[in-house]
């Protein structure tokens, strides 16, 4: 019997590894033992199959059903060679020269088996924090100079030592002095899908990271706020939290202790500035997602006027291996401020999309090039938006900027949640920068009035400009309402939604001028 | 003359203060600053004299950080934050103003007026409009953006409000209105629909303002800073250009309110940000209802004529004074001194009816005089009395802000004491325990964010089996606050009190069966009172209108001695008092055995300081009180009545049995605004002025004294202190006050409680808690701190003696009557107003169950008889109801509900027995003989009036 | 006077009072409420029931001789 | 204050059935999106008298029962058809010709967005990223994204659909 590994992550499924797995169950039957795994991260591959040999694995991609026949005749069962073969998985050049610390049981685990989170070295960061005070957990993780990796980049410790810190009041609703450790997952921002990754491939690792993070602060329940827009992962997600609960993981007496956790998925309702920690909390609380004014920050008064911690999917899901290895192990990776390993998310019109994990000072062009393998339309990549729909438009001028925070800051750019969208030269950045503020007019919750109102005005300055009518009085409105929005927001979606525009203003201002007949933001074979 | 008051500028601060003792020092604009930690930077420097702009901020709700205007510059802080939304804190450099602020400032304003209509001149704020000032603050110049872009200047106006209109092209979405709405009122009847540019308010679930759970209040047009939210009046007659610093005149709370003034014209009341009652918060009644007194029914000439059944002669002031003068003497000198008496008004100021009670004590010679509140809170009286040694609730209002637990038994704040309601359900939103003892389900069980811990939900007239039974569940259970009874109570009285209650017919499980409240729910609300903290007892008319109204009060404040809930914030027993001046006319003297300050006619040495004072000798004797006078004239021995501001025929129970009382009278005086039901029997009419008319004061359910101001000239000449002196005079008992401050100095002077009480004083503090004299010279928010008035606490025994009222086989049902929040006690100011678009007719609420055995549906006629009478009303089948009960409103003649009630009345200080009616209700086709005889009676005097003032 | 309004509120008042045992002490208690509130009028319409009027409750009997 | 006073509850079985999915739920503080996704994937949408509903028993208002739904995006005042085709609109996509997909879709489908086909079938709506944006353009058929797509396999799916096999 053949073991094979297919992945069960959306990815893989979007494109058909189900149908795929069918197709081997039904032709190959008792020969196979079909293991459905987390995914590689290479998604141009997928469905990516993989044959266990004697060398390692072999992987076949992008397969469908319809190549069965002809990778069977090849001998897929042993490795056989083949056009859509791609050699041993492990040695591929794009996992090679990755440093996969967050990430590094991809496609080495079943999303939803225990023992193979534990093969996997899992819940010993957490077993190492039950014989930790909480003060030496948030040690060892400022230690690790983690920073918030939803965009903020703020260090993870320092927000830990104040929850810690801070006296918790009676909470009627939950009769006790509670904590929170909130995750965020309303991963919203086009172009990244890390924390998709953690919870449809590795859930437990996210578990046990809101675990040690509730060990370190005292917290008691925890929520993982999850967008609609991911059903596989609430699926997941639950499944694994149920397993979590009934082998003692979750619940009171964690693993015996005299800790206890109670965690649940709440579903997000469709609104990005939910993503926003104090709208979140607005939201988990049952109310309008509108951001709250700061101070009180979270950490004091967060959820329900409890303290609480507002962390990443990403951040809590650093943090097992922090604890496992060390502070100082992580602390390695990186360069500068920005310490550990990134996620970075290759997407859009790149020929090789997928997980890129890294350490930071990696230059755009090497992860463009080196691993995205360029553009996938073939044609010259024009520009890359990074960090999301708020996230500047980098030219080519630019991509030797090393990826770290403050080198992108420098050159008006954020790395923001890892995520990289590629446009070829056929792509309309002109619609792009219309496009942004109309994602900010649709996702603004409408408190603070340079978002509420600004948004849309931009929209109708930047139509005139594509108008071409009074275009220099419109540039200069414009730039003055960018920069209205982005001092005097109330947070950062009116804040930074003028960022693309200016990118786009500053690198590519012939493109505002110009209104294409056909929508268009390239991608055209 | 009028007397205009200006009060301190009362500018808006943009945020609520901090309670913080700790000082934190900081430099704004080059000055050193100090203000309490907590503080916003946009306070501490409007503290300082430097406004910054803004406008979704302002100082009667929490931080918002919306409008973006109000950003400001601190040194070593990135970017702009907002001061509104940033705490002071110490060494912190400040820059409100700089080129690059204000170019934000500009910038941000220009976006505003970018989604504006651009009719300032034609605006009904125009003049009165932050926006307008912001823009002018900034000095923007131009909007760059155009006119042809998208807008909200087509949105539909919401005029379904009979009071304010809703214009939503002039909203600048800073929810200033949905926050009044949550935090201030404690509706949440708005909220925003959608998001981002679609923003747009809604009432309700996208409803009318009409059809949502709007109370009308007014809290969110009094906190838009634009023409968005209006008074119709400001739509209609522009800015006011004077103010007045007044006192409601509707119920018991007393808010402070600025009658925003044209000339002699109200334009609109604003409830006033410094009243310590209201806190700058008021209700649909205050606020709006205001419309009555220059409605075309008033009454502006004193008529009089020799039967009732004749036509009015309009006559001058004098002509009215020398008549009913000499018709009480001629009544005197046939039927004795004795015959005659006055009824005064709870709704008159604490110097009118002080001048009444002189009168009749100094003219009249007697000691027939009693109030309405006869009919509402004396068993308050006589029980606090009797306990504590003082008739008066031991709290301010503000006291509710540090409850732990709130124990209302028989009262209705949400709808009878509205602003205090809100301020009652705000606590409940922080945190604190309910306990609600009411047969009937009130709004206030449940609201946006909280819920009641416990609903007892008792059988009308079993008040006293309940309350005995909270008082045993305590002793047995050993949760008795053993140190403050030692401590402050008299132990003999507590030992035989103790053995009293000790007995096991006062358990939970002994009363269950009278009260209908199951024992284990008893005893947990028992526990909560009696250990939840800080706990208080708010209570009403449910209280004291029954047969053994005094004995729950006196269980009431047992109950709190036993559990130490007295002398500090946050406890007490609070009556919630029905209408304005209950707690002043008991005050005053209004009582037939007690001079002013609650003493007893007989005590020889307080008599001679009034004999002294007012130059007569006093009766030693109590005189008759209402009901007794009513029997007094039945029976012939009392024959004139001078009914000042009250309407004995409607409010008073059993009509029938009131309006042979009246019938028999050879001479009844009434002053009064309207030709009210009572006047219908009357030989003299002597027009009444309104709140709005005249000087004096009233107090409040917490003693608070404060101060009613003259806004416009009384509509007949004469404010009502002046009527009474003339009367007096024409009886040859000369008073010669030339205003009301004289009165209250006169007061003050020969009442130990009033001593430091003066108009100087009140206008210095705004307003005054009795006691207020040397020891308490600002008064006393919080009573019997340290010691009772009475010395030891008096533990009194309660014996529940149930009402004779009972059901039967013919009599099924129990009628219990009460209020509703848009209309007013007999309802002859709010029905003469917008205000009867909520309640346009009194309805009979029954259960389904009852309502279903009977055949009868909603908005069927439905007789209702009892022992006393028979009247029809509407049925209105409501589920808050428990089966076996009945209720509802007398805020309209028509309804004759005291046709119904009974005679029966508080053992002690014979208060009506309104809760407790024996009743069937049976489906009906016509209406009742005592509405047809109503409605004859009633269209007959009409004409008379109608034919004098033709003549006039 | 009308007699029976005056004899149900004496009752009423001595039936409140009950929880004194002594019923020395209790017709005091209830002449005293009575002197304290009645108008004169009132008690001598009271006192001119007959002490034999078979709704006299036994303490007000009691009470008459007091007032 | 219209209703000022309740009246005997007549309830609709839409009400009972509200009532009873918030009953599950209620206790937990914050409960009211899981009650409003619930009561969605229950009956399709969100009934109007949901905030009637909710508000007595979760002691909210009714108004801020709709603020809340008015909201969120997610959650839809109407039936949807009976299938919900959204399309991702997002910068990976469109990037990757999304726009040109979109405009191609809603031809197909004679809709525009927030629409649903004449025969009931599909709904069209957009949708801002779905995580997959190595794998641009996609759409979102009911719960299953799918990845790389092109107007030949959106009328693919659709063919399937109403084949009943998707």
């Amino acid at each position: 019997m053949t073991r094979l590994y297919l992945s069960c992550d959306s990815c893989a499924l979007s494109v058909g590894a189900d149908e795929l797995a069918q197709a081997l169950t039904a032709q190959l039957g008792e020969q196979i033992d079909l293991q459905r795994t987390s995914t590689r991260g290479m998604f141009w591959l997928e469905p990516l199959l993989e044959v266990d040999t004697p060398q390692g694995r072999v992987g076949y991609g992008p397969l469908t059903a319809e190549d069965l026949p002809s990778l069977l005749a090849a001998d897929l069962l042993n490795g056989g060679d083949h056009p859509l073969c791609i050699g041993l998985v492990e040695q591929h050049p794009y996992l090679a020269r990755q440093q996969r610390l967050t990430f590094a049981s991809l496609g080495h685990n079943r999303p939803l088996a225990m023992e193979d989170y534990a093969a996997q070295g899992g819940w010993s960061g957490l077993q190492r924090a039950l014989n930790l005070s909480p003060q030496q957990i948030v040690d060892e993780v400022k230690e690790s100079g983690l920073r918030g990796r939803g965009g903020a980049a703020f260090p993870t410790g320092i927000k830990w030592q104040t929850v810690l810190d801070a006296q918790a009041p009676y909470h009627r609703g939950f009769d006790e002095a509670v904590k929170f450790i909130v995750c965020n997952a309303d991963e919203g921002d086009s172009g990244t899908f890390s924390d998709r990754l953690v919870m449809e491939d590795n859930p437990f690792q996210l578990i046990e990271g809101m675990l040690i993070a509730a060990l370190a602060t005292g917290a008691t329940r925890g929520y993982i706020y999850l967008r609609a827009e991911y059903p596989h992962a609430h699926r997941v997600l639950q499944q694994a939290i149920t397993l979590a609960e009934q082998q003692g993981y979750l619940g009171e007496a964690i693993l015996g202790s005299h800790h206890r956790f109670h965690l649940q998925v709440r579903l997000a309702a469709g609104a990005y500035i939910c993503g926003e920690e104090t709208a979140l909390l607005e939201s988990l609380e049952g109310k309008r997602g509108m951001v709250r004014a700061k101070p009180p920050l979270p950490a004091l008064e967060g959820l329900f006027g409890q303290p609480t911690v507002v962390n990443n999917v990403i951040s809590l899901a650093s943090v097992p291996l922090i604890l496992s290895k060390g502070g100082a192990h992580y602390r390695d990776f990186g360069q500068g401020r920005s310490r550990g390993t990134m996620p970075l998310q290759l997407a859009g019109n790149i020929r090789q999309g997928g997980l890129v994990e890294v350490a930071f000072g990696v230059t755009l062009r090497e992860i463009l090039y080196d691993f995205g393998g360029g553009s996938a339309s073939g044609r010259p990549i024009k520009a890359v938006q990074i960090g999301g729909p708020l996230g500047a438009y980098i030219p080519p001028a630019h991509f030797d900027t090393p990826l770290d925070y403050e080198a992108l800051a420098a050159v008006g750019g954020m790395v923001g949640h890892g995520g990289i969208v590629v446009f070829d030269d056929q792509a309309d950045l002109g619609q792009m920068a219309a496009f942004a503020m109309e994602f900010c007019a649709l996702e603004s919750c409408g408190k603070c009035t340079p978002c509420r109102i600004g948004s849309t005005r931009a929209q109708e300055v930047l139509a005139r400009i594509r108008q071409g009518e009074d275009a220099e009085d419109n540039l200069a409105l414009l730039t003055d309402l960018c920069d209205t929005m982005e001092q005097a927001s109330l947070c950062a979606l009116g804040g930074m939604a003028p960022y693309p525009v200016k990118s786009i203003v500053k690198y590519f201002g012939e493109e505002l001028h110009s209104v294409s007949q056909t929508p268009s933001a390239g991608g055209q074979h | 003359m009028i007397g205009y008051f200006d009060p301190k500028t009362d500018r808006d601060l943009g945020t609520p203060a901090s309670l913080s003792t700790s000082l934190i020092t900081l430099e704004i604009d080059g000055e050193q600053v100090q203000v309490p930690e907590g503080t916003s930077v946009m306070r501490a420097a409007a503290l300082a004299g430097i406004n910054i702009p803004k406008l979704c901020a302002t100082d009667s709700l929490k931080s918002f950080g919306s409008c973006r205007v109000c950003l400001v510059e601190i040194e070593g802080r990135r970017g702009y934050p907002a001061s509104c939304t940033t705490p002071v804190s110490e060494g912190m450099v400040v820059r409100t103003e700089s080129p690059r602020i204000n170019k934000l400032r500009k910038n941000v304003m220009e976006l505003y007026i970018s989604d504006h209509p651009l009719d300032c001149l034609t605006c009904p704020s125009n003049g009165n409009c932050e926006l307008q000032d912001m823009v002018g603050v900034v000095g923007l110049r131009e909007v760059r953006y155009g006119l042809s872009v998208s807008n909200h200047l087509h949105l539909p106006k919401d005029t379904s409000n009979p009071y304010f209109t809703f214009d939503p092209s002039k909203c600048i979405l800073c929810s200033r209105c949905v926050r009044a709405c949550e935090e201030t009122q404690g509706t949440f009847a708005l909220t925003i629909n959608s998001r981002g540019f679609d923003s747009k308010i809604s009432a309700g679930a996208n409803e009318s303002f009409m059809d949502s759970e709007c109370v009308s209040c007014g809290a969110c047009v009094q906190a838009c800073p634009t023409a968005t939210l209006s008074e119709n009046t400001v739509i209609e007659f522009g800015q006011a250009e004077h103010s007045v610093i007044t006192t409601c005149a509707y119920c018991g709370v007393g808010c402070s309110f600025k009658a925003e003034m044209k000339g002699n014209q109200v334009v609109n009341m604003v409830p006033y940000k410094d009243g310590k009652a209201n806190r700058g918060h008021a209700c649909v009644k205050g606020r709006f209802a205001f419309g009555y007194a220059t409605h075309q029914d008033r009454i502006t000439q004193p008529m009089i004529r020799d039967r009732i059944d004749q036509p009015w002669r309009t006559v001058s002031w004098d002509e009215a004074f020398q008549f009913a003068a000499s018709r009480i003497r001629q009544i005197q000198a046939q039927y004795g001194t004795n015959s005659v008496g006055a009824i005064t008004s709870s709704r008159c100021t604490n110097e009118e009816t002080y001048l009444v009670q002189k009168l009749v004590r100094a003219a009249f010679g007697n000691n027939n005089v009693d109030t309405c509140a006869r009919v509402c809170h004396s068993p308050t009286g006589y029980g606090l009395k009797m306990t504590l040694g003082e008739s008066a609730g031991t709290q301010d209002f503000d006291s509710v802000e540090h409850t732990d637990v709130v124990m209302v038994i028989g009262a209705n704040p949400t709808d009878a004491h509205p602003v205090f309601g809100s301020r009652l359900k705000k606590r409940l939103r922080q945190g604190a325990r309910l306990i609600v003892v009411d047969p009937r389900q009130i709004d206030l069980l449940k609201g946006p964010h909280y819920q009641a811990d416990h609903h007892l939900q008792l059988r009308p007239g079993t008040n006293v089996a309940f309350i005995n039974a909270m008082a045993h569940t305590i002793i047995s259970e050993g949760l008795e606050h053993s140190d403050f009874i030692a401590q402050r109570c008299d132990q003999a009285a507590y030992q035989q009190w103790l053995s009293f209650i000790s007995d096991s017919r006062h358990s939970p499980e002994a009363t269950e069966a009278i009260t209908g409240i199951p024992a284990t729910e008893l005893r947990a609300a028992a526990r909560l009172y009696a250990q939840g903290g800080n706990s208080a007892i708010y209570y009403g008319l449910g209280v004291t209108e029954h047969s053994q109204g005094s004995t729950m009060v006196t269980g009431i404040a047992n109950l709190a001695m036993l559990t130490g809930n007295f002398g500090r914030p946050g406890v007490g027993v609070n009556p919630l008092r029905g209408q304005n001046n209950v707690q002043g006319s008991c005050d005053m003297g209004s009582f037939p055995h007690e001079l002013p300050g609650y003493r007893h006619v007989s005590d020889s040495s307080v008599r001679q300081l009034f004999e002294q004072a007012w130059q007569v000798s006093l009766a030693d004797q109590p005189g008759l009180r209402i009901p007794n006078m009513f029997e007094a004239a039945i029976a012939g021995s009392f024959k004139a009545l001078y009914c000042q501001g009250e309407d004995i025929a409607q409010s008073d129970p059993n009509t029938q049995h009131v309006e042979a009382a009246l019938g028999s009278l050879e001479c009844l005086i009434v002053q009064d605004i309207f030709l009210n039901e009572t006047a219908k029997y009357a030989h003299v009419l002597l027009p009444g002025a309104t709140f709005l008319e005249k000087n004096g004061t009233f107090t409040n359910a917490e003693r608070r004294i404060a101060r009613v101001r003259k806004a416009m000239p009384p509509l007949a000449g004469k404010e009502d202190w002046q009527v009474t002196q003339g009367l007096a005079a024409a009886l040859g008992y000369t008073m010669t006050y030339q205003h009301p401050s004289e009165i209250m100095d006169e007061i003050a002077r020969l009442t130990p409680s009033f001593q430091g009480v003066s108009y100087a004083r009140l206008d210095e503090l705004g307003s005054i808690q009795w006691p207020c004299n040397d020891e308490h010279p600002l008064g006393t928010p919080v009573m019997h701190e340290d010691s009772f008035t009475i010395g030891q606490g008096q533990f009194i025994p309660t014996e529940f003696v149930p009402t004779e009222e009972r059901v039967n086989g013919r009599y099924p049902l129990l009628l219990t009557t009460g209020r509703i929040l848009s209309q007013y006690n007999v309802g002859a100011q709010t029905r003469r107003t917008a205000n009867v678009a909520w309640h346009a007719e009194d309805v009979l609420e029954l259960h389904p169950h009852d309502a279903e055995e009977r055949g009868i549906n909603d908005g069927d006629w439905v007789g209702i008889s009892s022992r006393a009478g028979q009247t029809v009303l509407r049925a209105r089948v409501s589920s808050r109801m428990q089966p076996g009960v009945v209720y509802t409103t007398f805020h309209h003649p028509f309804s004759g509900a005291n046709v119904i009630t009974t005679d029966n009345s508080d053992w002690a200080t014979n208060c009506p027995e309104y809760k407790v009616t024996a009743v069937q209700a049976e489906k009906v086709t016509e209406i009742s003989k005592w509405q047809e005889r109503f409605r004859h009676l009633d269209s007959y005097q009409r004409q008379l009036l109608s034919e004098s003032q033709a003549e006039a | 006077m009308n007699a029976e309004y005056l004899i149900k509120m004496a009752n009423q008042i001595a039936l409140n009072l009950a929880y004194e045992q002594d019923p020395e002490r209790r017709a005091d208690m209830v002449a005293g409420h009575i002197r304290k509130f009645w108008e004169p009028r009132m008690i001598e319409a009271l006192l001119a029931v007959d002490p034999a009027h078979p709704d006299l409750s036994p303490c007000v009997v009691a009470v008459l001789t007091r007032l | 204050m219209a209703a000022h006073i309740p009246l005997a509850p007549v309830e609709s079985s839409t009400e009972a059935r509200i009532r009873t999915l918030a009953g599950d739920l209620k206790q937990q503080p914050g409960a009211l999106l899981p009650i409003l996704h619930a009561v969605q994937d229950t009956f399709g949408y969100v009934p109007e008298c949901t905030a009637a509903v909710l508000a007595t028993e979760l002691a909210l208002s009714r108004a801020e029962v709709h603020g809340v739904i008015s909201f969120y995006h997610h959650f839809r005042t109407r039936p949807a058809g009976a299938h919900v085709l959204h399309i991702c609109r997002a910068e990976a996509c469109q990037s990757m010709g999304s726009a040109a997909l979109e405009r191609d879709i809603k031809q197909l489908l004679n809709i525009d967005y927030h629409q649903t086909t004449a025969d009931g079938s599909v709904t069209l709506e957009p949708v801002y990223c779905l995580g997959n944006c190595a794998c641009s353009p996609n759409i979102r058929l009911d719960d299953a994204v799918h990845g790389r797509m092109t107007l030949a396999k959106t009328e693919r799916l659709l063919q399937l659909l109403k084949e009943g096999q998707a």
